[in-house]
């Protein structure tokens, strides 16, 4: 077995998919898949106009890079990587993005989805809708362990 | 001769900073306290009384039982509902 | 619900994963999928240099059109694309792409497996192999209702 | 007046245009044959003694049993194992 190539990105910068995916591909495999979570317009049916993620930074380093590593471990890949935004995103935008290379693509989609769960779940990461009539407000799953607000 | 007493530094993100209207709060606890004693020293201060009894909260960028014993030095973060991807 | 965009294309030209995700997402989808089949450098073991593949195009454009739509009903999508690849591929290069774009994530990781699944099982499509020691071989598995050779 | 016999044209593609040594065969079968008949009377082809009795067909762009009655004008794919993706 490979020791798969790790990536993981907590960044303000705006993220490339079709990048991080080109850096991570090699011809030892035939399948890639690429996640992007995308601002969308709407949430529960009210009208969003911007997003705001805050991270706890150092943590959320920390954590993407545990679960990209975990994924690499579980399934035969050649590569995982994942980064995250953080600030201010308008519609559109890619907040997230999860690449998994491995020569086989169900390995390739189990990764993948193994590692946007992991992050749905645990990465230190708030998110602050904006809405259309100037609301705003924070959103959020409670990570293991704990209570929500 | 043993200390009496322990620093933390205590972060805070998304909606409990904004309860407590700062991001970062330095407490000082009995020797021996744990991160549940520290949760409810934290719920007596302005603002954080709407603070969960058990939050989730990170020692050392770690996520960690509330059972866990401080030690100087320590940061913990309080951890509201997470909301990546 | 809205009406899903489909695209299939089969193709001798390169394919662009992220061009036809640029293509194919909105502001309601926060979830893109894409999936890219790549050239190995090795197929069960043995060195291969370059593929070559072979559409009977007429029928393998109306069965990868059917098969977009298919995901496009069964999977709550905003877009499902995919193209094929025909022609001699060099290694790396992509010969299948599919784009799934989705509200939520679920439905984008399904609809593109289901395509992928499809494609795999009934797109008229045949693929040669060229090993390092200069034999070829044709490689397939059969579609439903038919004998192997 | 009825036609006593039928035309179609046949397809072959990859391994099964290899064996044929060519892509395109033009038959005239009598009326009423199926896909059946037209795989049996392929089968009596140079080379093409080597394809399976009951291969995978299209008809006319379509996935197609075997049992289906040609027309004069079809057009009939064999179709190897496929290999996509």
């Amino acid at each position: 077995m490979r020791e798969p190539t790790i990536v993981a990105e907590i960044t303000a910068e705006p993220l490339d998919g079709g990048r991080l995916s080109a850096r991570l591909r090699s011809m030892e495999d035939g399948a890639v898949v690429l996640f992007e979570g995308r601002v969308r317009n709407s949430a529960e049916g009210r009208p969003v106009v911007r997003l705001r993620y805050e991270a706890y930074a150092e943590m959320a380093q920390r954590v993407l890079s545990e679960i990209a590593s975990e994924a690499g471990s579980r399934y035969e890949v050649g590569a995982v990587g994942a980064a995250h935004r953080t600030g201010s995103l308008e519609l559109g935008e890619a907040s997230v993005i999860v690449v998994a290379a491995a020569p086989h693509r169900g390995a390739a989609y189990e990764a993948s989805r193994y590692v946007i769960e992991a992050i749905k779940q645990r990465l230190p990461m708030w998110k602050e809708e904006h809405y259309a009539d100037g609301s705003t407000a924070w959103l959020g799953e409670q990570p293991t362990g704990g209570e929500a607000l | 001769m043993a200390e009496t007493t322990l620093a933390v530094r205590v972060l805070l993100f998304g909606v409990y900073r904004e309860l407590a209207g700062q991001g970062e709060i330095a407490i000082e606890l009995p020797s021996g306290s744990s991160l549940a004693h520290l949760v409810s020293e934290l719920r007596t201060l302005p603002g954080l009384d709407r603070l969960p009894e058990r939050p989730a909260v990170a020692r050392n960028l770690r996520y960690a039982g509330l059972g866990e014993v401080l030690e100087t030095g320590d940061e913990v973060a309080l951890i509201p509902p997470v909301a990546g991807g």
